[in-house]
């Protein structure tokens, strides 16, 4: 993916299956992994990303470091502290998205203060024309609600972004409605209450939760607390139409960070997990197909 | 009252989807309970804020001071409520709220331990089990408040991560809530946060005012010119105006200025390139926002990375503000101000010295701001010009809770009215 | 009241000939300013008292104690009086007392630091200079209380003979009111010391039970079975009974009994060889004799030399009590009684856990005495039996002072509803 | 003195002048030292006392250390609080009342609880047989004003012991009535106000303290402060009948205890010092018989 990804972009609430993004679960189960950009540095980032591309990454979730990052489990919140320690800001950011040589789809993960604050009109308008100009083809902001989102809405129609929203497992109602309405690209599905984190049991009511979004006309993504080929293969096979995966591989990321090991080392892991959790993806795809659907 | 989620630009609901439907239901309950006194709720928080609380807590004219600053200065003492600071109005409201709402646990940050103690009392007080997050570097420096809350039953979860620190028990207290929403009550501690807990909050608080509002007709005949308050998150301050904000000279009647004062710390420049305010004057320097579930002013630098903020009192350093503040702030209806640490901790010192009543550090940054407006008058001029011929100052708090950052603090500078404080030094050290 | 010098045997003046002067024109103003409101001196005080002191406080209905001990006990909420104890009642009708005397100087002597703090703010807030005595051993124990009384503008004159403790800092207060009474008002600390301060301190405290049954007949309509105060000196147990000594049930009306709780401390088993008594029942277990000024009841050895006393609860530990409460136990009119350590740490414990209260240790000594009295009652049988159905208990004061103690003290023991201290401790030794 | 003095008193209210304390007086101004009882110990403090005899003690006025002794100075206190050490008991006392080998009078100075205490029957009267019996002619009883002395007077009384009382420079009126009709033996005159201790300087105004009892029918003895021959010469020069001195003769036995001195030495020390106060005091009677009365 590169920057031409930037005019290509046709989602908008009114028309969101033809996005790039939406495209990216066309061909089978979608692998979504998630790093936080710049951790623990600019170029090791940059390695640990493109490893994720080599091991089957459709959809990269690029997270731009937030001080205050609530919604966030222990791990991802210490990779921010890595990432902002190492010099991470948003124009650095803008610029390892562009510098990036991978295939999969980009999204911008972060908080709406970083969105709000960028460039110098206040406002989400700036942060979102710079998005696309750097090739991100969508974004997750996991503290703005639907109900606050019409400002950043507007803009990602203005530049062709899709927005993505997380619908938790106690969202219900009018919630639903609304985001319906304006989501696109795909929607992210939390398979359990709670922050991000590898969990090394992985929440059996998949179906049960993807019941609510069955009918939306974007892809269902399921996150929250996937580590292993093993659960993302059930977690296809319930339902899903893609894994999103991120303190696993952060794991991975900090361990590296705490041992010393060369980047090339945690590169070749990353790959690797991604590669298992690709498979995992597929095996519960032809699982899928091969029982009666909604089981 | 107003349950509106918004205050102008400012407030709303910006969290993680998983706390919504939390968020709704709470603000169902909120209208309810709390506007529409369902169940007698309010009938209820009222009694046992007299009962258990110790309310109406006096409004005492400063004699000393009075005489210093050339007209009345009056003290609101929520330094006399149980616990020691405003803080317990707002903590037995939201777990009063909580038991009604059928939720059995409840969940809370705390950065000095003033909230986390006054939501334990509370908790002790209707029987709800109780857990406090907490930076490991702020348990380590308040060891008598972590005591306290744990002699009151309350659990206390040290936080590891970051500095150590309020933000980060923030963070912490929100992840378990994203967690546990469904029984679980987060009792914010202040007019921050999403809706509707900068309207709660302030609805709790504004038993301050309504009572101050009252006494001060009933003494003097009269309203205040000008009622002066600390802010920190604002609940302090939110709820010493509250019942004063309509007292805006519009149809013709007197007009209350409001003035709330921030923490100047050491120095309002920033350091942008270690993320650092020496400050946390939020209302006067900061910029628009979302933190903590709601649009307000804040510390943050030029990418919107929340500073770290920086107080002599830990009450009031903090990065975001009420977002209804920041909009009464624009609106000119309430004015911003902010000393810094000398003029704070000499403030202290003169309270304890001239009017025998320790005051908590936030609450001192109030008494400041009247020396450093009004100053020493001549005995033949009468003052006070610069704030009206009557103020009325809230003492949020007592400063039992200070001591030793006061002897730490103090006996290095040269403060006005501070005795010699080497004897303490000796033993700390 | 009584103006009379002698309780019975009991009270007195027994003061070197050099003080006599200063206690004839002490009791002249006693009678004057306190008995006959000259000046409106009662008025001033009782004004002062409610804006300055937080006064009236409320009584509070303890609904978990209620509970376990299947009756209806109230909770006189003394502990949020300005300071923190009732000793500012005393303290402020003292150093006004000395204003309208034309004194320009007070002294007071302190053990735990309490009498010392209000008296510090009482000559704070009526710009009087103050010097309080204290022993050497008591100021390294009590650094937080030292700093407090610093802090409002008192000086702390060090006491370093003997034990260097409450009796020496009593000795030497003496000593100084000895060579200055002619500018200098000395205000002792509770119902002791040679008339009129007995009946002048009784008078001054009298506002905790005046208050108490007057709110409790507003609440229940009736008056309580059985008033129960913990006893040192004995200012906050005649506080709490002077309201309620005349409902004796004489003339058919429902009679009030009222109970006196002293420190049982480790045992009440006496070392006379060592001149030691592990605890402070003087009322229990003490012989009249003559100690700082007054006839009363002692600890002391068979010849007459003053035993040390001893409680985990500093404010308690004192060898004599003062000469009214000793004839009221003569009389049969108060009984006497005492807990030891181990009930008022858990009773300590029990409060702050179930009723969001930390108390005083020694407020946790009238606390225990239910516990030890009534125990926990079963959910059918309506208890309360052993002390009446309806139970007012004096919480003289907050617990924030007893932190570090009770810290020390519960590791060791195995006690009810205590938290698990360990945490606390591996900083402090 | 021995214990024969007990029969020999024939003071009480109504016969004042008789008793063998005011005859110590009639031999030109009388020198009245203070010591505690015991301190540091039985044996050193016997000794003490006779040297002072030995320089010319008329009365002593000897100390039973109680715990609470509320009107002494530092210096006595620091004493009382070693002679309690020492085992100072109101028996011990007696015993060595009775084994001292003194010309002296003995006036027992104690505070009203031990008086009070002491013997199985409540109230002073055992107190007051039993120091008889050991030959005490006198009580002195700080702690113990006129107004509170009905039951200690009508004992000594009973038993021929003198009852001192301390006019302050504050008593007056009223107070000095009471005073005038219970006293015996002699008047302690206080030289100015606090407690006791030795002084560099000594009240100037003995002259006007002494007028208020300058026609009670009991000799007038000076205490507080005196440290010196010149003072004690000043003060009977002013028209005192006797001088009292404590803390400089204390401050001469802490040194001993201090410095670890041989008691025999404290003990010359202690007799010259009565010896310089003795001489001083005869000084300022005979200043005194060749100036005008009065003046
Ligand atoms: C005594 C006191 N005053 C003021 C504050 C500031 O908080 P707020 O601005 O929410 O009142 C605090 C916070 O801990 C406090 O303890
Ligand atoms: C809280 C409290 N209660 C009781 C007492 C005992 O004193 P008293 O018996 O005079 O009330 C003290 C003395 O310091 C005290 O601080």
């Amino acid at each position: 993916m590169t920057g031409d990804a930037t005019t290509s972009g046709t989602s908008g609430s009114g028309d969101l299956d033809g996005s790039t993004l939406s495209n990216a679960f066309a061909e089978g189960p979608a692998f979504v992994p998630y790093l936080v950009a710049g951790d623990p540095d600019f170029e090791s980032s940059k390695a640990y990303l493109e490893a994720l591309d080599r091991g089957g990454a459709d959809v990269i979730e690029l997270g731009l470091p937030f001080s205050e990052p609530m919604a966030e489990g222990p791990t991802i919140q210490t990779a921010i502290a890595r990432a902002l320690e190492g010099g991470m800001t948003p124009d650095r950011y803008f610029e390892l998205a562009e510098s990036l040589d991978v295939e999969a789809s980009l999204v911008c993960m972060t908080y709406y203060n970083l969105v709000y604050q960028y460039g110098t009109e206040s406002g989400p308008r700036p942060f979102v024309e710079r998005a696309a100009e750097a090739g991100i083809e969508g974004l997750v902001i996991p503290d703005l609600p639907a109900e606050e989102a019409e400002d950043l809405r507007a803009a990602c129609d203005e530049f062709g972004l899709d927005l993505i929203f997380i619908v938790a497992p106690t969202t219900d109602g009018d919630r639903l409605d609304r985001m319906r309405e304006l989501v696109s690209g795909y929607v992210y599905v939390q398979a359990r209450l709670g922050t991000t984190g590898a969990r090394s049991d992985v929440s059996d009511q998949t179906a049960t939760i993807l019941e609510r979004v069955a009918d939306w006309e974007v892809p269902r993504a399921v996150g929250f607390g996937i580590s292993s080929g093993e659960h993302a293969e059930r977690i296809v096979a319930g339902g899903a139409d893609g894994i999103i995966v991120g303190s696993a591989l952060i794991d991975v990321v900090a361990e590296g960070v705490e041992t010393g090991r060369p980047v090339r080392e945690t590169a070749n892991q990353l790959e690797s997990l991604a590669s298992e959790l690709t498979e995992g993806a597929a095996a519960g795809a032809r699982k899928n197909r091969s029982e009666p659907e909604g089981q | 009252m107003s349950s509106d989620a918004t205050f102008g630009d400012y407030g709303g609901q910006y969290v993680p989807e998983a706390l919504m439907p939390a968020i709704d239901e709470l603000t169902d309950a909120y209208e309810r309970y709390v506007l529409d006194n369902e169940d007698g709720f309010m009938d209820e928080f009222r009694a046992r804020l007299q009962d258990f609380g110790g309310r109406p807590t006096p409004i005492q004219r400063a004699d000393q001071l009075s005489e210093r600053y050339g007209c009345d200065v009056y003290l609101k003492r929520e330094d006399l409520l149980h616990g020691g600071a405003h803080k317990l109005n707002n903590a037995l409201g939201q777990v009063l709220l909580a038991k009604y709402m059928g939720k059995d646990r409840i969940i809370a940050e705390t950065g000095a331990g003033q909230h986390g103690t006054a939501t334990a009392m509370a908790c002790a007080h209707l029987d709800m089990p109780c857990e406090i997050y907490m930076g490991r570097t702020d348990i380590n420096r308040q060891r008598p408040n972590v005591f306290r809350m744990r002699i009151n039953g309350a659990e206390v979860n040290p936080v590891d991560v970051g500095r150590g620190t309020l933000k980060e028990a923030i963070t912490e207290t929100f992840r378990d809530w994203a967690g546990t929403v469904e029984d679980t009550h987060y009792v914010v501690g202040s007019v921050v946060g999403p809706h509707p807990f900068p309207s709660m909050v302030r609805d709790f608080q504004a038993v301050i005012s309504e009572e101050a509002r009252a006494q001060f007709r009933d003494r003097t005949g009269g309203l205040p010119d000008t009622v002066v308050a600390c802010a920190g998150g604002g609940s302090n301050t939110m709820g010493s105006f509250a019942a004063f904000i309509d007292d805006d000279g519009s149809d013709g009647d007197d007009r209350v200025d409001l003035h709330a004062v921030e923490a100047g710390g050491s120095s309002l420049q920033v350091d942008e390139e270690a993320g650092v305010a020496p400050n946390s004057a939020t209302l006067s320097t900061g910029e628009e926002g979302v933190l903590h579930g709601a649009r307000t002013k804040l510390l943050q630098d030029s990418d919107g990375q929340i500073m770290e903020s920086h107080s002599v009192s830990a009450g009031l350093d903090y990065a975001g503000v009420g977002p209804e503040l920041a909009q009464l702030v624009d609106e000119g209806r309430v004015t911003p101000a902010n000393v810094d640490d000398d003029v704070a901790l000499a403030a202290f010192h003169r309270l304890s010295a001239t009017e025998g009543i320790i005051p908590a550090l936030e609450s001192a940054h109030a008494l400041g701001y009247l020396e450093e407006r009004i100053g020493v008058v001549e005995e033949t001029e009468k003052g006070g010009a610069a704030l009206g011929d009557s103020i009325l100052v809230t003492v949020s708090g007592r400063g039992d809770k200070d001591l030793e950052t006061v002897i730490e603090e103090s006996a290095d500078r040269d403060l006005d009215a501070a005795p010699d404080m080497d004897v303490f030094r000796e033993g700390i050290r």
